[in-house]
C-alpha cells in the first residue's frame, strides 16, 4: 500500500517528465501566424483524417486535429482579425486523462497526450472535459472515393466509428526519427530531426516543435520568450504548447 | 390504516396472490402493447445507430453528450427512492411503508437496469464495453480507477446487486406463501425460490436480522451511487458542471423524483390491480408530505448553484448561467423550476394531498421536470465551454427522442413481468400490521 | 408434496449434465479446430520447404528475406530470386513444384503466397529493431528451419508481444504507442 | 448409482456433439481471412519495403512555381511538403500545394481519351482509343496544314512555362500558325505594364519583403494569392521576427480585409478606386515633408503638386493626417517597399495606380536595395513566356475569330477561360462557331465540357516538364518537375501528347520535333543550357549535374548579379497617367455597392476547387466551407435589414448571381465581396453546382492603359430573395468575452 502512496506522491509533481529523456513541446508564435491553414491541410495529408462532406460540416461533426480559431476585435474601420491555431495542448495535467475509465488515453514518458484508438469504448468524457475542444469523435465510419484512399498513409491507423480522436505531435514521425537514433546509436534525436506535418508546413514558420527536456532546442530557447503564455492557464491544465502574443505596434 | 375496513388474513392473501394466479386477457394485451413499443421505438433506432454509428443521435463535435446521458441520469434518479426510502422506513420502522415497499424496490431494480441499457446505447463502441470492468487480462490492462466513470460503473453494479438481494430477502416468506397456494409446475418453481421457508421462529428471527442488516447496509450506498453519477459531471471542469453542490443535488433530485415516480406506481397498482383496502390515504399523505420537503430542498440547492455560479464571477461561468437562464433551453430550465419547484407547493393543501388524481398528476408534472433538469446539464453547460470559437449547438435527434419514449415502455414490461412472478405488496407484513382477529367475528 | 428445495430441483438435474457436456464439446471443438483446421499451416501455391533450404541447404535466413535487418518489412524473395539459384540447380529443375515456380517466372507473376505470419493494421511493427536487438528469427517464428510447409507457431497477438516486452523489459517496451499506431 | 439408459447415452453422445461442431464453427468464425503476400516479379534497385523516398518536382496549383517533394510508399505519392533547397518555397508549402494529392488522385479525372457525342456541351462523351484520337486530330490539322490554312488552328493554354512553352512555340511555328497564346486570369499583367513604363524592363521584378521594414501594400494580397504566396509567408514571418529586435510593420490598404490585411498592423478601407490616388498623396507629402532628398526634388513635387494631402484624403475618404504619417513612415524607414496588387490592380486605373506605387519605391529609394525592388536578371532559360499572354484584349480578338468563324480547330490546355471570363463577352457562345474542339486536359471542367475531343493529360506530379519561376527570386533559377509516381490512367504528359501529334501530322513536324517522349526533349535542353553556362563554374560533366539536378529538383545560381539598374523614374511618368481615379459600370444610384470579387488563398481562381481537403478547408478570413457567400458591412447589413444566410440576388449591369450573405466586420460599408473559385457548371463532383462565380456578373470594362480586364470596378444592387440557405461555417462565436485566449496584451473583447 504504502508503494502506491509514494507513487501517487511523486505522480505529477512539476517537472515529473523532465526525467525522460524527452518532453515533446511545441511553440506558436502569433505574431507570425497569417491563418492561412497550410497546417490543417497538412494535418489532413499526414493523419489520414477523413473527407467527412458538406453534411457533416452542417451538422457541425466536422475532424480538424488542428484548426485556426478566429477572434475580431473592435468594430469598423478599427477592426483587426486574430488568428490562434488551436491544436491538442498535450497537458501534462490533462483533465481528459483522468476522464477516460478504459486507459484509451493516458499521458506517455515522452510527454505526450495519447489516444490509442484501439482501447476506445466511446464514452466521449475525454471529449467533455477537455477544455480546447481539440478532440474529435468518429460519429460514422468514414470512406474515402477511389481513388482518394491510396493516399493514405500506412503510418497510421484509420479509425472506425464510435473512437475518439485527436493530435498526436505527429508520433509516427517521432518514431520513425527514434529508429533513426537508434540506428546510428544516439540517445536522443537531434533537434529539428522530428517536425509534425503542421510544423514543417507552416510557411511562416510561426510553429517550433522540439524537446524541452534538451536546454540546446530551438524550442527551449522559444519557451524563454516573454511573449509567451499558455491557453487558458488558469485551469491549470500545464499545456505543452506555449504560444507567443501578437505584438501591437 | 385501511380506508375500506381491515381485511383477514385469508382475504390477505386471496387479494395479493389473485393478482399473480389469475390473469386475464387485459393483461396480456397490456403487456402486448409495451412491448411492442420497447421494441419499435427503443431497440430497432438502437440497432440502427449500432450499424451507422453514433451520429446517427443529434451530438456532435461541441456536444459530445447528449440526452442519452440525461435520460441515464434520469432513469438512475428514479430508482432513487424504492430501496432507499424502503430502507429508511424499516429502520424507523414505520407502518405504513409495509404496503407499498415491494413495488417500490422493483421500481428500483427496474430503473437501474432502464438506466444501465442507457449507457449502452450511449457508448461509441459497446461491444467492448466488458472492457470497463476489472476483469484481469493476459494484457495486463486495467480499468482507470480515476475515472469518475469508472466509478459509476462499480456504484451502479454494486447497488444493482445489493437492492436485488434485498427485495428479494424481503419477498422469501410471500414466494413460500406462493408455493402453498399452487401446484404444479410453479409450486416446484417457488419451492426453489423460497429456499424451503417453514415459517419458523428461528428463520423469522434471522430474516428479521438480515433483512434490517441490509437495510442499514443499503443506505449510504443509496446516497453514494447518485453522489458519484453527479461526479461525471462535477469532476470536468466544465463550466455550469464544475460544483461542489452538485452530489446533494443529485441525491436531493433523485430521491425526489423517486418518489414521485413512488405515487405514479401506487396509483397505478391500486386502480389496475384493485388494491385500494391496503394503499390508502395514509400513504398517499406521508409521501405528499416526504414531496414538498423534498421540493423545498431541491429549490434551496438550485438557488445555492446558480448564487455560486455568478458569485465566481469568471467569464465562463457568467456566460454558462446567462446561456441557461436566457439562452435557447431557457423555457426548459424555467419550466422545470415551475414543475418542480411550485407545482408540488400545491401539496401543502390537504384537498389536493388526499386526492389520487391530483396527486398522480403532480408526480407525473414533477418527473417532467426532473426529466427536463437533466437535458439542461447536459445540453446547456457542455457545448460552451472555454473557447468561444468552439462554441457550439445541442439538438436530440428523432431516434434520441423515440429511445428515450422506448425506455417507459421496458421499465412499464418490466413491472408487468414482476408483477406476475412477485406479490405486489409484502403478504406478512401486510399481515402484521392488521390487528388481531376477534373469535367472534 | 415435500417443500424441499432438492427434491424440486431433481427433475431438472439430466439438462445441467446435458448442459455441461454441450460446453465441455464446444471447448474439445475449439482446441480441435485450433489444432487441426486453422489457418496456422495453410496449403501454399508452391510446396516450399524451409527444410530443404535452411537446414540441408543451409541458405541463411537472410539471404532470401533480405530486408529484415534494414526495413520494417523482412520481404518476401522475388521470384527472379528463386530462378536465381534454381537455374543453378539442375538437379532438381524437373521437380514438379520447381515447374510450378518456372511457370511462375516465365508468366512473369508473382506468387501468390498466403500470409501465416500477419499483423493488424494498427499495429507498428518493425523486423529491423527486432534483429538488431539480436533477437534470432526463431524466437518468433519458431523452428522454421525444420518445417517442410511454414507454420505459425505463437499466437501473434497482443499478450504474446506485451509478455516477450515485459521478460525481457524492452524500454518503454509496455508504452501502448510504442506499437500501436 | 443408477446406470446410464441407451436413450440418455444417445442424448449426452449429441449435446457433445453439438458442443463440437459448434465449437469448430466458433474458431472458423473468429479466423482472420486469408490475407496474400505478393512478391515482386523482379524488384527495383532503389526499392526497400515500408520505407518512404522523397521525389523532388515542381508544383502546379498556382504559377509561383514553388518547388515540392513528394513522399512516396510503395509507389504511391502519400504527401506533398515543399523542396527544402528551393529557393522560392525553402520547404515549405501553402493549403493549395498540399492539395496537389487530391488531384492526382481525384476520382474525377479523365482516364482515357474520349469523343464527344450528341450536343456539344450536354456533356455526353464515350471512350475512344489513343490512336483513334490522335489520328483524328493529326489528319485534320495536317489537311489544313496542307491547305495552308493552319493559321485556322488556335492553341489556347494556361499559364506555360519552361520548355513546354517553346514546345507549343516550335509546334504552332512549324505548322505555320501563330495563333499560340496563353490565357490566366491571375497573370499580372497591369503590373507588367506598368513596370514596363516605369523601369522599362520586361520581366518581373522581385519584391524583397523579407528584407523591408516597413511594408505598404495597395490592396495585394501578398500572403494568400498574390505572385508567391509561400515565398511571401517566408518573408513575412522574418520581417516580423526574423531581426532580433527590429519588427517590420506592414499596412494594407483595401476596402475588404484579406489574409494580408488582417496580418497587418494597420489596415486602411480607402474608397474603392481611389488606391493609386492614395499612393499619389502620400507621394506628394512625402515630397513636400522632404523626406526625398534626390536630385531631381523639385520636378517631382511640381510633377505631384495636384495630388496634396488635402484633396486626395477628401477623395480616397482616408484622413489627412494619416496620410502625412504614412509618408512620413515610409519616407524614413531604412528598407521600405510598397506593392499593388488584388483590386488595385484591377480597376480602369490599374496601370496609373501601380505607376504612383512605383513612384512611392522610387522615392523611397528602395529600387535594388535590400528589403526594396530587386530587378530580376533575364530568367535561366531563353523562353520567356510572359509574351505569349493573350490578355483580356488577346481573348477578345480570340473570340471574334472564333465568331467569324476563322477558326477551325481549337486547342484547350489547362485553361479555363468560360469559368474565368464575364459572361457577356461570350466566350462559350464563340465556341459554338468553332467546327473542332480539342481539350488537352485532366479533368472536365467548363471548358473541357464544351470540347469534341478530350486528350486526357496526365498531372503534374506523373509528368516531365520544367519551369521558370516568373518573377524569379533575384537570381536565375529552373526547377525540374518529374513524375514521381507512375501514370495511374490511360493518359499521356502534355508534351508527350504535342510530340505525338506532330508525328501524326508528319511534313516537317517530325523531323524538327525528333524527340520520342519529353524526357528527351526535356534533357536534351538542360544539356544545351548546361553547355552555354558550362563555363559558370560547373566543372562536372552533364549527366552528372543532370542527376545532381534531378535529386534537387532544381537548379539556380545564387551568387549571379541581379538585374541591372533601370533607369532611373522620371517625375515625367506622372503627367502621362491617366485618371488615378478608377471609373465604375454601372451607375451609383442604381447600382449603390461596389463589387469586391476577390482570389481566395482557398481556391485560388477557382482550379482548387475539385480538391476535396480544399472545399473541407475553412475560408481562412470567415471560417465558412463548401459554397460561397456575399459579404456586407454590419451596418449595412442592418440599414438593409439583411441577417446572416438571407439569399441576395446580387446584381450587376452584366448580371446577376444568387448567394446568401454573410456579415463580416472588417469590410467598408457600399462595399460587398463575392470570393472567386466556387460557382463551377462542371469540374467534377466535389465542386459541381455550388456556390457562385462573380466573375460571370463582371462588367467589361478595361484598364484604360494596359487594356486588361478591370475585374474591380463594376457597381450592383442587393435584393433580399426570401429565401434563405444557410451557410456552413466551422466558427462557433467569432468574439474572445473578454478571456484571455490571444495572450495577456490581447485581453479585450
Amino acid at each position: 500500500m504504502s508503494t502506491f502512496v509514494e507513487k501517487l506522491r511523486q505522480y505529477r509533481k512539476p517537472g515529473y517528465y523532465d526525467k525522460f529523456d524527452y518532453h515533446w513541446t511545441m511553440t506558436i508564435d502569433l505574431d507570425r501566424c497569417t491563418g492561412c491553414e497550410a497546417c490543417m491541410v497538412a494535418c489532413q495529408a499526414e493523419n489520414n483524417l477523413p473527407i467527412v462532406g458538406e453534411k457533416r460540416f452542417a451538422e457541425n461533426r466536422e475532424i480538424k486535429w488542428i484548426r485556426i480559431e478566429r477572434y475580431w476585435e473592435g468594430e469598423y474601420p478599427d477592426v483587426k482579425m486574430r488568428f490562434i491555431p488551436m491544436l491538442c495542448q498535450h497537458c501534462d495535467d490533462a483533465p481528459c486523462e483522468t476522464a477516460c475509465p478504459v486507459f484509451a488515453t493516458y499521458h506517455n514518458q515522452d510527454g505526450l497526450n495519447t489516444q490509442i484508438y484501439n482501447r476506445c469504448i466511446g464514452t466521449r468524457t475525454c471529449a467533455v472535459y477537455c477544455p480546447y475542444e481539440v478532440r474529435y469523435f468518429n460519429w460514422f465510419t468514414y470512406t474515402w472515393d477511389e481513388p482518394l484512399e491510396q493516399q493514405l498513409n500506412p503510418d497510421v491507423t484509420v479509425r472506425e466509428k464510435g473512437v475518439m480522436e485527436k493530435c498526436t505531435f505527429c508520433i509516427q514521425r517521432i518514431r520513425i526519427a527514434k529508429d533513426n537514433a537508434k540506428d546510428d546509436d544516439r540517445r536522443r534525436v537531434r533537434d529539428g530531426e522530428v517536425v509534425p506535418a503542421c510544423v514543417q508546413s507552416c510557411p511562416t514558420e510561426a510553429l517550433v516543435f522540439g524537446n524541452s527536456n534538451d536546454p540546446e532546442a530551438k524550442v527551449s530557447k522559444m519557451m524563454k520568450n516573454p511573449r509567451g503564455y499558455k491557453v487558458l492557464e488558469e485551469l491549470n491544465t500545464t499545456p505543452s504548447i506555449v504560444y507567443l502574443t501578437k505584438v501591437h505596434s | 390504516m385501511f380506508d375500506h375496513g381491515q381485511p383477514s388474513y385469508a382475504e390477505v392473501n386471496k387479494d395479493v396472490l389473485s393478482v399473480m394466479l389469475e390473469t386475464g386477457p387485459k393483461y396480456w394485451m397490456l403487456l402486448g402493447t409495451t412491448m411492442s413499443v420497447a421494441g419499435i421505438c427503443f431497440f430497432m433506432p438502437w440497432i440502427y445507430q449500432l450499424f451507422v454509428g453514433v451520429g446517427a443521435a443529434g451530438m456532435n463535435r461541441n456536444a459530445v453528450w447528449g440526452s442519452y446521458l440525461s435520460n441515464f441520469i434520469f432513469w438512475i434518479g428514479l430508482s432513487h427512492s424504492g430501496t432507499l426510502l424502503s430502507a429508511v422506513l424499516h429502520i424507523t420502522n414505520s407502518p405504513w411503508r409495509k404496503a407499498i415497499y415491494r413495488s417500490a424496490e422493483a421500481m428500483t431494480l427496474f430503473s437501474l437496469m432502464t438506466a444501465a441499457m442507457f449507457v449502452m446505447v450511449h457508448l461509441g463502441r459497446v461491444w467492448f464495453v466488458h472492457w470497463s470492468f476489472p476483469i484481469p487480462n493476459q494484457m495486463g490492462l486495467w480499468p482507470n480507477f480515476r475515472s469518475p466513470l469508472m466509478f459509476d460503473v462499480m456504484a451502479i453494479t454494486t447497488y444493482l446487486t445489493a437492492s436485488s438481494i434485498f427485495i428479494y430477502m424481503g419477498s422469501v416468506p410471500d414466494f413460500a406463501a406462493v408455493r402453498d397456494a399452487s401446484t404444479g409446475l410453479r409450486r416446484r418453481l417457488y419451492t426453489i425460490f423460497s429456499f424451503g421457508w417453514r415459517g419458523t421462529a428461528r428463520e423469522w428471527h434471522t430474516l428479521g436480522w438480515a433483512y434490517t442488516f441490509f437495510a442499514i447496509f443499503v443506505i449510504p450506498l443509496a446516497v453514494s451511487v447518485h453522489s458519484i453519477v453527479s461526479w461525471d459531471f462535477a469532476l470536468s471542469i466544465v463550466p455550469g458542471l464544475h460544483h461542489t453542490i452538485f452530489a446533494p443535488y443529485f441525491v436531493c433530485g433523485a430521491i425526489f423524483s423517486g418518489t414521485a415516480g413512488i405515487v405514479t406506481v401506487m396509483y397505478c397498482l391500486r386502480k389496475f390491480l384493485n388494491f385500494e383496502r391496503y394503499i390508502g390515504q395514509v400513504h398517499l399523505d406521508s409521501l405528499g408530505k416526504l414531496l414538498i420537503t423534498l421540493s423545498l430542498i431541491w429549490s434551496y440547492i438550485n438557488i445555492l448553484e446558480l448564487f455560486s455560479s455568478w458569485y465566481g464571477g469568471t467569464s465562463f461561468e457568467l456566460e454558462a448561467l446567462q446561456f441557461k437562464l436566457t439562452g435557447f433551453y431557457a423555457p426548459l430550465y424555467w419550466e422545470m423550476i415551475l414543475f418542480c419547484a411550485f407545482v408540488p407547493l400545491l401539496i401543502l393543501f390537504k384537498k389536493i394531498r388526499w386526492s389520487w388524481n391530483k396527486m398522480l398528476v403532480i408526480s407525473i408534472l414533477i418527473n417532467v421536470g426532473m426529466l427536463t433538469e437533466r437535458f439542461i446539464i447536459v445540453a446547456t453547460s457542455q457545448p460552451r465551454k472555454f473557447l468561444p470559437d468552439a462554441f457550439g449547438f445541442y439538438f436530440p435527434s428523432w431516434i434520441e427522442l423515440s429511445i428515450t419514449v422506448g425506455a417507459f415502455a421496458i421499465f412499464a414490461t418490466l413491472f408487468l413481468i414482476f408483477i406476475k412472478w412477485v406479490p405486489a405488496i409484502s403478504i406478512y407484513e401486510v399481515k402484521e400490521t392488521l390487528k388481531p382477529l376477534r373469535r367472534d367475528a | 408434496m415435500s417443500i424441499s428445495v432438492l427434491d424440486a430441483l431433481r427433475p431438472g438435474k439430466k439438462p445441467a449434465l446435458l448442459g455441461l457436456v454441450l460446453v465441455f464439446g464446444l471447448f474439445v471443438g475449439a482446441w480441435v479446430h485450433g489444432k487441426y483446421f486453422s489457418d496456422r499451416s495453410p496449403i501454399q501455391p508452391i510446396e516450399f520447404s524451409h527444410m530443404i533450404h535452411a537446414t540441408d541447404n543451409e541458405i541463411p535466413c537472410q539471404h532470401c528475406h533480405i530486408y529484415a535487418d534494414r526495413t520494417p518489412v523482412a520481404g518476401v524473395p522475388s521470384v527472379s530470386k528463386c530462378m536465381g539459384c534454381h537455374n543453378s540447380v539442375p538437379s532438381v529443375r524437373e521437380h514438379p513444384e520447381i515447374l510450378k515456380l518456372v511457370a511462375y517466372w516465365e508468366k512473369r507473376e508473382p506468387i501468390p503466397w498466403i500470409k501465416v505470419h500477419d499483423l493488424p493494421d494498427f499495429v507498428h511493427f518493425t523486423h529491423k529493431r527486432h534483429i538488431r536487438a539480436g533477437l534470432a528469427c526463431q524466437e518468433c517464428h519458431g523452428p522454421v528451419e525444420t518445417m517442410n510447409r511454414i507454420t505459425r507457431v505463437a499466437t501473434m497477438r497482443m499478450p504474446w508481444c506485451v509478455d516477450c516486452h515485459t521478460e525481457r523489459n524492452v524500454e518503454h517496451g509496455r508504452d501502448c504507442w510504442t506499437c500501436h499506431k | 448409482m443408477s446406470k446410464i439408459s441407451r436413450r440418455d447415452l444417445l442424448q449426452y453422445i449429441g449435446a457433445g456433439g453439438i458442443g463440437v461442431v459448434g465449437g469448430v464453427l466458433y474458431g472458423e468464425s473468429v479466423q482472420q481471412n486469408v490475407e496474400l503476400l505478393i512478391p515482386q516479379v523482379v524488384p527495383p534497385e532503389d526499392y526497400s519495403p515500408g520505407v518512404a523516398t522523397w521525389y523532388n518536382t515542381v508544383c502546379n496549383q498556382c504559377p509561383a512555381g514553388c518547388g515540392i517533394s513528394v513522399r512516396i510508399r510503395e509507389g504511391k505519392a502519400k504527401k506533398i511538403e515543399g523542396n527544402p533547397v528551393h529557393p522560392v518555397s525553402q520547404g515549405r508549402t501553402c493549403a493549395r500545394g498540399q492539395a496537389g494529392l487530391n488531384a492526382l488522385y481525384n476520382p474525377d479525372r479523365i482516364r482515357t481519351p474520349l469523343q464527344n457525342v450528341g450536343q456539344r456541351g450536354s456533356g455526353n462523351f464515350e471512350e475512344i482509343s489513343w490512336d483513334e484520337a490522335l489520328t483524328t486530330v493529326g489528319s485534320r490539322i495536317g489537311r489544313l496544314k496542307i491547305d495552308n490554312e493552319a493559321s485556322r488552328v488556335r492553341l489556347l493554354c494556361g499559364r506555360v512555362r519552361g520548355h513546354l512553352d517553346e514546345l507549343f512555340l516550335q509546334f504552332m511555328n512549324l505548322l505555320g500558325s501563330d495563333h499560340y497564346q496563353q490565357y490566366d486570369f491571375t497573370y499580372p499583367s497591369a503590373l507588367m505594364a506598368a513596370n514596363k513604363m516605369s523601369f522599362g524592363t520586361d520581366v518581373l521584378p522581385y519584391y524583397d519583403i523579407r528584407n523591408a521594414v516597413f511594408l505598404l501594400s495597395f490592396g495585394a494580397d501578398y500572403l494568400g494569392t498574390w505572385i508567391s504566396p509561400v515565398h511571401h509567408s517566408l518573408a513575412y514571418g522574418h520581417l516580423r521576427q526574423g531581426r532580433e529586435g527590429r519588427r517590420g510593420k506592414t499596412i494594407q490598404i483595401e476596402p475588404r480585409m484579406s489574409l494580408s490585411g488582417a496580418a497587418a498592423d494597420e489596415w486602411i478601407a480607402a474608397r474603392p478606386g481611389t488606391e493609386g490616388l492614395l499612393a499619389l498623396g502620400i507621394a506628394h507629402a512625402l515630397v513636400s515633408e522632404g523626406h526625398y532628398h534626390g536630385s531631381d526634388r523639385d520636378e517631382w513635387s511640381k510633377a505631384l503638386q495636384a495630388y496634396s494631402p488635402s484633396l486626395v484624403s477628401a477623395e480616397t475618404e482616408v484622413s489627412e493626417d494619416k496620410i502625412l504619417r504614412l509618408a512620413r513612415e515610409f519616407g524614413t524607414s531604412t528598407a521600405s517597399l510598397a506593392i499593388a496588387g488584388g483590386a488595385t490592380a484591377a480597376g480602369t486605373n490599374a496601370v496609373a495606380s501601380i505607376v504612383a506605387v512605383n513612384a512611392l519605391n522610387y522615392l523611397a529609394g528602395n529600387l535594388s536595395q535590400p528589403g526594396g525592388i530587386i530587378f530580376n536578371p533575364d530568367p535561366a532559360f531563353s523562353a520567356t513566356a510572359g509574351s505569349r499572354q493573350a490578355g483580356f484584349q488577346g481573348m477578345l480578338d480570340l473570340i471574334g475569330a472564333m465568331k467569324a468563324g476563322d477558326v477551325d480547330v481549337l486547342l484547350v490546355h489547362d485553361t479555363n477561360p468560360v469559368f474565368a471570363l464575364p459572361d457577356n463577352v461570350g466566350f462559350r457562345q464563340a465556341m459554338q462557331n468553332v467546327p473542332l474542339i480539342i481539350a488537352l486536359s485532366s479533368f472536365r471542367d467548363e471548358t473541357t465540357e464544351m470540347a469534341d475531343l478530350i486528350l486526357p493529360t496526365s498531372t503534374y506530379l506523373e509528368s516531365w516538364g520544367d519551369d521558370v519561376p516568373d518573377p524569379g527570386v533575384g537570381f536565375p533559377v529552373a526547377s525540374i518537375s518529374q513524375p514521381v509516381v507512375a501514370t495511374l490512367y490511360d493518359t499521356l504528359p502534355v508534351g508527350d501528347i504535342v510530340l505525338s501529334l506532330a508525328r501524326q501530322i508528319g511534313g516537317e513536324l517530325p523531323i524538327h520535333m525528333r524527340w520520342g517522349t519529353m524526357e528527351e526533349f526535356i534533357k536534351e535542353r538542360w544539356r544545351e543550357e548546361y553547355d552555354q553556362r558550362g563555363s559558370e563554374g560547373e566543372e562536372q560533366e552533364f549527366e552528372a549535374f543532370w542527376q545532381a539536378a534531378l535529386e534537387a529538383g532544381v537548379w539556380g545560381q545564387p551568387g549571379a548579379v541581379a538585374g541591372d539598374q533601370p533607369v532611373p523614374l522620371s517625375s515625367s511618368m506622372i503627367a502621362s497617367i491617366a485618371d488615378p481615379v478608377s471609373r465604375f459600370a454601372g451607375d451609383e444610384s442604381d447600382y449603390p455597392f461596389v463589387l469586391h470579387p476577390y482570389l481566395t488563398a482557398t481556391f485560388f481562381d477557382g482550379r482548387g476547387a475539385n480538391l476535396p481537403w480544399l472545399q473541407e478547408m475553412p475560408d481562412p478570413m470567415t471560417s465558412v466551407v463548401y459554397g460561397s457567400w456575399v459579404e456586407l458591412n454590419p451596418v449595412t447589413a442592418d440599414e438593409l435589414g439583411i441577417r446572416e444566410g438571407d439569399v441576395l440576388d446580387v446584381e450587376s449591369p452584366a448580371g446577376s448571381v444568387r448567394v446568401p450573405a454573410l456579415i463580416f466586420p472588417a469590410i467598408r460599408p457600399g462595399v460587398v465581396a463575392i470570393p472567386v473559385g466556387q460557382g463551377h457548371a462542371a469540374y467534377g463532383r466535389y465542386a459541381r453546382d455550388r456556390g457562385v462565380n462573380p466573375i460571370h456578373i463582371v462588367a467589361t470594362l478595361i484598364d484604360d492603359q494596359s487594356g486588361d480586364l478591370a475585374w474591380a470596378a463594376t457597381r450592383v444592387k442587393l435584393k433580399l430573395t426570401g429565401e434563405r440557405l444557410q451557410i456552413i461555417k466551422t466558427d462557433g462565436v467569432t468574439r474572445t468575452l473578454g478571456r484571455q485566449i490571444l495572450g495577456p496584451e490581447n485581453d479585450h473583447a
